[in-house]
């Protein structure tokens, strides 16, 4: 296999949880409005709380969807208290909100389980298809393919279910929702809370096959964010896209040696590559439906 | 005991008061019209009437039992339903889903769907052509169309239609009010906020004229028809203003 | 939200008043005043408290200035030649006769000592990312100072203890060691918080005051190069060199080298490695490739390592990481055909941060039988009987039962504090910081947890290091075996490469 | 910003007072003066984010990159060229306006939550990238921290914390003073417009992209400046001191500050150096340093959103009597403060009106937009957002020049508007009741009048709809024209074409004689229209004369530097400015409500303070956008006969309007629109007896002739 082409394969699991973490983004963007920057810590506390159950004995094949269930709890409750409250102020202050949420979260793991990097108990068996020389852990495919499971659940959720429809639709006209028999408060929840399954499924997976760290873990949602931005920030395909082009950049860097002794050189392509998205998708300066205003 | 009862609501915006003291019933199978010029409070009765605006005041009973204030999502369960002014679509859902979506409530009987959405295509054949394309898609009239077989779709006893007339041409609104009619006459009740008066009047029963958020003129549609004041609450009396009245002491 | 209503400056001065009424409930109340001695009752509040600080443009200059920094190797009393700890010379001092007891001691010899107390101080890190590995080390500190003190402290006077939390963050560290240097505190005994420390160094706070900082864990080389502190780890440097060395005797003719290219100890150790691979072997290391610590992934960077190494791999592999950076990197490789790729064919080195029972624990089997190396006698296998070693244990445990007495920062500040007391002792009742530094450059502290530790000729003191083996079976760690080799000296002690 | 002359902050003067003698306070020990030093640092970042996202708007979650800009700028500058420190702090200051400029840029194109997160890409890269690079951060450690040599005068150990304190105190209430002078200012009320409603903001000639470029190279320019106080006290800073997390924290300072508010920011500052004191005097606290901040950070945003810049009133509403006695003994002595001060200011406060078309300069940025030659305009205009063009001024309409003219001629017997009037100064101006308009000579055919506004052939298309087909208008010279139509006739969407809130697909609109269709909101203003909006579009937190004050935008010549300064010119300006607005406020008898909060004002009078903002801007075109929606009978039939006075005045007026009667009574001319197209014009007689426009209301009679039907299609 020729070299070049065994870095794609690397950056398969950088592809699948940036994948996971930008679609549960898209989801509650479009339900709330609000860019959720604390989506990261609703990946690593149920990643440490899976640590903690297996440690204590509880197989995987238990902790894992406890874990998950953990993260939409969470998803629930940062909507309930750090984002419902400031409705009234503005979507920014709302995003503060999120921010303070982060903050409290990683401080709080810090508290309880430490802030050192542990290795968190591994999901998928050990050992890894090699590929020429080097080859691919089945913890990483397993997280791309967990990923394609939960990216074509969510489409069957939304595009096929009932509550997949009223979502949506909530999401697209609250009012005619509300005038429909379906609460629109309620499916803002469910779409935080779907974030938060979303979050912390790829929180457990991205653990295992890399370190738990309450820092590390909350800040691979930039990356994220960048992938969903790329993608438009409002369609869940864009997302997948936004994130395939973020992971593999990512991925890449390290393959072309130019880029490899320019420190940090994928972070700034991936800025280049966001900020022209953003500068190109910008409306003319004057749009009439301005709610400017901070807190 | 009618089908709709609202007594003497205040309905505020902030610091506009949109309903001053309204008053007005809706029978069983009756069609009402709710007349007046722009700003008159017609939508903010409709509005309250659905849940989407609690009152400040005074009492709205439906079937009996006090409705005001109960938040829209749950009124429409017990039979109301409120199709607003501009339609209010679902933009990015196919025409089927904003036709599912109506059917939320009653979600569950499977068999009514079908049969419910069969009877809203027989009543709009072009829908069912359009049935996968976007909402945003379509074309006014057919986006009205979607909207009252939306609205109909929980077969609700009393309908709110806002505005139907709302930038469709004469002929369209023509063969809208045609399929209101059939609607009330299988028993749906209808209260609807119309501009076109005489359009309204010759379909319903009778009729409420507003004016500054209060009732000025009620009766039933024949006798409103010729109603000389009614012409002169909406363009002004025609008459009187016979050169650009300039401030008084300018002469 | 504009500020038609409430006008700025009344919040501002509301805040001032918070601030006052913070000062005041915070300020500890003014020290009693001291015996007269050299130094001006300077109380802990009091602007001439500011003794130690130069001169402000408009501020009156203070009188009766704090000692400035007397120029070093001018003893304070007499020193008698290498001494063992214990003994109770008496010393002379302006015609009184001192000795080691107490009410005999002279009082306040010096700032921050009085007749029954000594007060040290020291930054520690309790919270933020670094207090995973160096959380413990207050237990080492505090273990040491026990024990001292339930022998009557030194000379008749206790020893106090304070230690400050400062989230490993170097402007917050540099700060409370700025503060530390103008209040009443005599020493900052092993300060832990490595990157507030380095700070200080770097901007002469520690020189200017003149405040002795012993037993430090010695990361990083700017603690070599100050004339007030003293280290007794192993630096990463000797590490590297020791570790190369060995793997050379070991007969290994290739070498690669993966570090953290963040933050320093990484640069500077791994540059150590390349000069005497260089030195011994004619040519660089095959492999030399830094990587950014706290990353997800290093799928790239282990790619690159193991092409570098070519097929089959370099022969000896030096790890310079820190515990998860490195447990990530090591998740990256990947086995072929049964062996994770990346390591050495005949051994694989970690350097101090690695020699922790977490990283072993992580690690697994791919890190059996790989070297971890530490500048101390750690408690394992026969060393774990040695006296010192086995008093460590006791001590460390009686303050914190369920420590991990392998954690080698613990066991660094536990010796550093040991040194720092041992060197009080010899100072003996009059106790001045330049009595100190004497004592501390004429002094060699011997014991069973380290190899000798003298700083006469060059800053590094502790110039070996030793390996221990990561042992697991079927997969998962069961402990440390002895390296088998001992201390091995540094080939080029006190060498310091320009990174 | 109360309604006398320009207030000087007076508070940071005392604030000043209190922080000189603060290090040499008995209880202030070592520790808690490095801790007051850390407050500047914090201060000066709060103060830089109070201007960005508390003013403007714009969050920003990326400040602490700029920060760091500023610091390892002033390390290569200090062991570059040994610049030492006031200088090299100049120098950050423009490291960091720069860079925010170019952050600013994209924030230009992008709004809300979209540029939050620009802002944490750049942090992120920031640290990731920029701080990494070697020929960044070599310089991260500064040899020289001292100005002048020791021993000789001037000298200054800036390690010395007493030393710095001053140094830092003094950049701080520098920087307090100045942005309390900029909000005071023209500028300030255009940040605040900007944030408040962009297109309200346009259409009072502000250029959205230049007060936004303006305030992120401010906000940047202080955060530039809190780098170099840092790197300055410690002579060395690592990356970790401008991580992310470092970002969020000071965000978390300026809100809780209450984030509008510089003294709010300066407290909260105060607040969060004080933990760090407490970090190092209490034992108990150890481990928990990273929890304390974001609790606080929620506990204000959860329990109590105005900040601390919000306990000095509500001490005021629950101590009431003891808490105003201090505050106003306080407040007297710096009104003294202030007379002495303003006395020694020239004292020919000369009455003259602002000179008549002087073209619009608009910010430091505009200034120089203004000397940059031709064809660099031009290619910058390219630019998105950024191209402006500066419009031929028609010249404005001084309205208040008007009025005093007309009033010094009019008949002196007409005692009562005398009598009334007496209020300030020596003109007299009466309410619009009691006013004596001179009969305005038009000519008799209304073809013969100047036309102002020509729209011909404006079709313009929202996807598959055609909302207006082929609409032609004119609106000509001192009259009033309304525009009615039945619900979705396409009035709004002519209206906005007219206005520039959308481009048409086909058509042309020209205004004073020029083609603007392509031209945007504000460049519409700066030509001389005005525009009322259907949805009121005030700054609500602000009064009422605050809100007149801003329109005043174009016609204030002073420029960015002289509201930093607060030059003599600028002093003027805003007399005249103020002058302006206490005229047309008594036109429109709002004079008692001027120091009411918008936000407690009824309906009626916000339809009133929305008319007047848009007098008040000078334009001779004022377009007015159903300025009877949510009026009754009474303040309808008021309205339209203050529009006539206006009309008489000399302003042209263009409104549609839903209430059929209110515009057939007040108009000179009128349009009648159906389904998009021009149903008939003519005068309002005309036009309501026209069967076709009752037909439009009515609707058909289902009788009348059925063919009329057939014709149109689904």
């Amino acid at each position: 296999m020729s070299q070049l082409l065994i870095f794609p394969l690397l950056s398969l699991p950088l592809i699948g949880a940036y994948a996971i973490f930008s679609l549960g983004l898209v989801v509650i963007y479009r339900a709330s409005k609000v860019l959720n920057l604390a989506h990261g810590a609703m990946a690593m506390i149920p990643a440490y709380l899976v640590m903690t159950m297996v440690e204590a004995g509880l197989p995987m094949l238990l902790a894992f969807p406890f874990g998950v269930l953990s993260g939409g709890l969470l998803g629930y409750g940062i909507e309930r208290v750090f984002v419902r409250p400031l409705r009234t102020v503005s979507p920014t202050a709302q995003t503060v909100g999120t921010v303070a949420a982060l903050g409290l979260l990683v401080a709080l793991a810090g508290k309880i389980w430490g802030t050192g990097g542990r290795a968190a108990p591994k999901v998928f068996p050990e050992g890894q298809f090699t590929v020429g020389s080097s080859g691919i852990t089945y913890g990483s495919l397993g997280l791309f393919a967990v990923m394609l499971v939960v990216a074509a659940g969510l489409y069957l959720l939304l595009q096929r279910t009932g509550v997949g429809l009223a979502m949506r639709g909530a999401a697209d006209n609250p009012r005619a929702a509300s005038l429909m028999g379906v609460d629109p408060q309620l499916a803002t929840s469910a779409a935080w809370v779907l974030g938060g399954l979303t979050a912390a499924i790829a929180g457990v997976l991205l653990a295992s096959i890399t370190v738990l760290d309450p820092v590390v873990l909350s800040l691979q949602a930039v990356p994220a964010l960048v992938a969903a931005l790329i993608g438009g920030l409002g369609s869940l395909p864009g997302a997948l896209i936004g994130a395939a082009i973020v992971g593999a950049t990512q991925g890449l860097v390290p393959a072309i040696s130019a880029l490899q002794r320019v420190e940090g050189s994928a972070q700034l392509l991936l800025a280049i590559l966001a900020m022209g998205v953003m500068a190109s998708r910008g409306e003319r300066y004057i749009s009439s439906d301005v709610r400017g205003g901070a807190l | 005991m009618s089908l709709l009862e609202v007594d003497t609501i205040d309905v505020r915006y902030g610091a506009v008061q949109a309903l001053r003291g309204l008053s007005l019933c809706v029978e069983e199978g009756e069609m009402v019209a709710l007349l007046g010029a722009n700003g008159a409070g017609k939508t903010s009765t409709l509005r309250t009437v659905s849940g989407l605006l609690a009152p400040a005041a005074g009492s709205i009973r439906f079937h009996g039992d006090e409705i005001a204030g109960v938040p829209a999502h749950r009124l429409v369960g017990r039979g109301v339903a409120h199709l607003p002014e501009g339609r209010d679509l679902f933009p990015t859902l196919t025409v089927e889903e904003n036709l599912r979506y109506g059917h939320w409530t009653r979600r569950k009987d499977r068999a009514d769907y079908s049969r419910q959405l069969d009877r809203m295509m027989d009543y709009f054949p072009r829908l069912r052509e359009r049935r996968d394309q976007v909402a945003k898609t379509l074309s006014g009239g057919e986006q009205q169309m979607l909207g009252v077989a939306r609205a109909l779709m929980s077969s609700p006893q009393l309908l709110l239609v806002d505005e139907l007339s709302l930038g469709l041409a004469p002929m369209v609104v023509a063969q809208l009010f045609e399929i209101l009619q059939e609607v009330n006459r299988d028993g749906t009740a209808v209260l609807l906020v119309e501009q076109f008066v005489h359009m309204a009047l010759s379909h319903c029963d009778r009729a409420y004229v507003l004016a500054k958020g209060e009732v000025v003129l009620a009766g039933d549609a024949l006798t409103l028809r010729d109603d000389a004041n009614l012409i002169a609450s909406y363009l002004g009396d025609s008459d009187q203003t016979a050169e650009p009245a300039p401030s008084k002491e300018l002469r | 939200m504009v500020p038609t209503g409430p006008k700025p400056w009344r919040s501002a001065l509301f805040a001032v008043a918070v601030l006052a009424a913070l000062s005041v409930v915070a300020v500890e109340p003014p020290a009693k005043q001291r015996e007269a001695s050299g130094v001006t009752g300077a109380t802990a509040g009091g602007p001439q408290g500011l003794s130690g600080d130069p001169a402000a443009v408009n501020g009156p200059s203070t009188a009766g200035q704090g000692p400035r920094t007397t120029t070093p190797g001018q003893p304070g009393g007499k020193q008698a030649g290498p001494v063992r700890p214990g003994t109770t010379g008496s010393q002379v001092k302006g015609g009184k006769t001192l000795a080691c007891r107490a009410g005999q001691n002279g009082g306040s010899t010096d700032k921050g000592v009085s007749a029954g107390k000594i007060k040290l101080a020291a930054t520690n890190v309790r919270s933020g990312p670094g207090s995973s590995f160096l959380g413990s080390s207050y237990i080492g500190m505090q273990a040491a100072v026990n024990r001292v003190n339930a022998k009557g402290g030194i000379c008749g006077r206790l020893l106090e203890l304070r230690l400050v939390d400062d989230g490993w963050e170097a402007a917050r560290g540099a700060t409370f060691i700025k503060n530390f240097t103008q209040e009443d505190v005599f020493a900052m005994p092993v300060v832990p918080s490595s990157e507030g420390l380095t700070q200080a160094i770097l901007n002469k706070t520690i020189s200017k005051a003149g405040i002795p900082v012993v037993g430090t864990d010695g990361m990083l080389k700017e603690q070599y190069a100050d004339p007030w502190v003293w280290p007794v780890a192993a630096s990463t440097v000797t590490t590297m060199r020791v570790m190369a060395k060995h793997a050379r005797d070991r007969g290994a003719k290739t070498f690669g080298v993966i570090y953290d290219q963040q933050y320093k100890f990484g640069r500077e150790g791994a540059a150590a490695f390349k000069q005497y691979v260089r030195e011994v072997t004619g040519a660089d290391p095959k492999a030399y490739v830094g990587i950014t610590p706290n990353q997800s992934n290093y799928a790239g960077d282990a790619q690159r390592f193991n092409s570098d190494c070519g097929t089959g791999g370099c022969d000896f592999v030096a790890m310079l990481l820190d515990p998860s950076t490195a447990n990530t990197y090591i998740q990256s490789q990947v086995d072929k055909d049964g062996k994770r790729q990346g390591f050495g064919r005949l051994l694989t080195g970690g350097a101090q941060p690695l020699f922790n029972e977490r990283f072993a624990r992580d690690c697994g089997r791919p890190c059996d039988q790989m070297l971890v190396w530490t500048g101390y006698n750690p408690p394992i296998g026969r060393l774990a009987s040695q006296p010192d070693v086995a008093q460590y244990v006791d001590d460390v445990r009686s303050v914190s039962p369920g420590v991990d007495v392998n954690n080698q920062f613990l066991e660094g500040s536990y010796l550093g504090m040991r040194v720092f007391l041992a060197a009080l002792e010899k100072t003996g009742p009059n106790l001045t910081r330049a009595g100190l530094r004497a004592t501390m450059s004429a002094m060699s502290f011997r014991s069973d947890l380290s190899s000798p530790l003298s700083w006469g000729a060059t800053r590094f003191a502790n110039a070996s290091a030793q390996p221990f083996r990561i042992v697991t079976s079927s997969g998962t760690f069961t402990g440390f075996a002895e390296g088998g080799t001992g201390f091995i000296k540094d080939p080029n002690p006190g060498v310091v490469p320009r990174n | 910003m109360s309604a006398d002359r320009p207030k000087r902050p007076v508070g940071l003067f005392l604030g000043a007072l209190a922080l000189l003698s603060f290090p040499w306070l008995p209880f202030v020990s070592f520790s808690i003066l490095g801790s007051a030093n850390l407050a500047a640092y914090y201060a000066l970042v709060a103060i830089s984010l109070v201007v960005l996202t508390g003013w403007v708007g714009q969050i920003s979650l990326g400040h602490a990159g700029i920060v760091g800009v500023g610091a390892y700028v002033t390390g290569h500058v200090v062991n570059g060229w040994g610049v030492t420190f006031p200088v090299n702090l100049l120098w950050a200051g423009a490291a960091g306006a720069f860079v925010a400029a170019v952050l600013g840029l994209v924030a230009v194109r992008v709004r809300g939550l979209y540029l939050a997160v620009a802002t944490l890409i750049f942090s992120w890269t920031a640290v990731e990238f920029l701080f990494r690079q070697d020929w960044v951060t070599h310089n991260s450690s500064i040899s020289v921290a001292a100005f002048g040599e020791p021993g000789t005068f001037p000298y200054f150990d800036f390690t010395s914390r007493r030393t710095f304190f001053y140094a830092a105190w003094a950049t701080v209430v520098a920087a307090a003073y100045l942005m309390a002078n900029l909000r005071d200012s023209k500028s300030g009320r255009a940040f605040f417009a900007v944030r408040g409603s962009e297109v309200a903001a346009a259409s009072m000639g502000i250029s959205v992209v230049r007060t936004k470029l303006t305030a992120f190279a401010v906000s940047g320019a202080l955060a530039g400046m809190a780098g170099n106080l840092l790197i300055v006290r410690d002579q060395v800073v690592s990356p970790d001191a401008f991580k992310v997390e470092v970002s969020l924290f000071f965000l978390a300072i300026a809100v809780v500050g209450g984030l509008s508010s510089l003294g709010g920011a300066v407290a909260a500052a105060i607040l969060f150096a004080s933990l760090s004191e407490l970090f190092f005097r209490l034992e108990f606290l150890s481990g928990w340093l990273e929890v304390v901040p974001p609790l606080l950070l929620t506990a204000v945003l959860l329990l109590y959103r105005g900040g601390l810049a919000a306990i000095p009133a509500a001490l005021r509403r629950r101590f009431g009597g003891p808490y105003d006695a201090v505050a106003g003994r306080l407040l007297q002595l710096g009104t003294q403060v202030r007379q002495s001060l303003a006395a020694r200011l020239p004292a020919r406060a000369s009455s003259e009106t602002p000179a008549e078309g002087t073209g619009a300069r608009v910010g430091l940025v505009g200034g120089l937009w203004e000397r940059l030659p031709e064809p660099v305009r031009q290619l910058t205009s390219k630019l998105p957002g950024l191209g402006g063009r500066t419009p031929v001024a028609i010249g404005r309409l001084d309205l208040a020049g008007v009025l005093a003219g007309m009033q010094a001629t009019a008949p002196d017997e007409s005692h009562e508007s005398a009598a009334e009037g007496s209020t300030t100064g020596d003109e007299v101006v009466a309410g619009w009741q009691s006013l004596r308009l001179p009969r305005r000579e038009l000519p008799a055919a209304r073809e013969d009048r100047r036309p102002l506004i020509e729209v011909t052939g404006v079709t313009v298309r929202f996807g598959g709809l055609v909302a207006a087909n082929d609409v032609s208008l004119t609106v000509r010279e001192h009259e009033i024209v309304g525009l009615i139509g039945p619900n979705g006739a396409g009035k709004t969407t002519t209206f906005n074409s007219i206005a520039g809130l959308n481009v048409p697909a086909a058509g042309q609109v020209r205004i004073f004689d020029q083609d603007v269709t392509q031209w945007s909101v504000d460049e519409r203003a700066r030509l001389g229209v005005g525009r009322t909006f259907q949805a009121i579009q005030l700054l609500p937190q602000l009064s009422v004369f605050d809100n007149l004050l801003v329109a005043t935008h174009l016609q204030n010549p002073s420029g960015f530097v002289a509201h930093l300064f607060v030059g003599t010119s600028t002093l003027r300006a805003e007399r005249a400015a103020r002058e302006q607005v206490r005229r047309v406020a008594r036109l429109l008898e709002l004079e008692d409500q001027l120091d009411r909060i918008v936000a407690d004002l009824p309906f009626g009078v916000l339809r009133m303070v929305e008319l007047a903002r848009a007098l008040v801007s000078g334009a001779p075109l004022i377009m007015l956008d159903e300025p009877a929606s949510g009026l009754d009978s009474t303040e309808t039939e008021r309205l339209a006969s203050i529009l006539r006075v206006v009309r008489d005045l000399g302003v042209t007026l263009l409104l549609i309007e839903h209430d059929v009667q209110m515009v057939t009574s007040v108009s000179d001319y009128m349009y009648v629109l159906d389904y998009g197209t021009l149903l008939a014009e003519g005068t309002p007689a005309v036009v309501q007896r026209d069967p076709k426009v009752i037909a439009a209301y009515l609707g058909e009679a289902p009788a009348e002739d059925q063919d009329s039907l057939a014709g149109v299609g689904a």
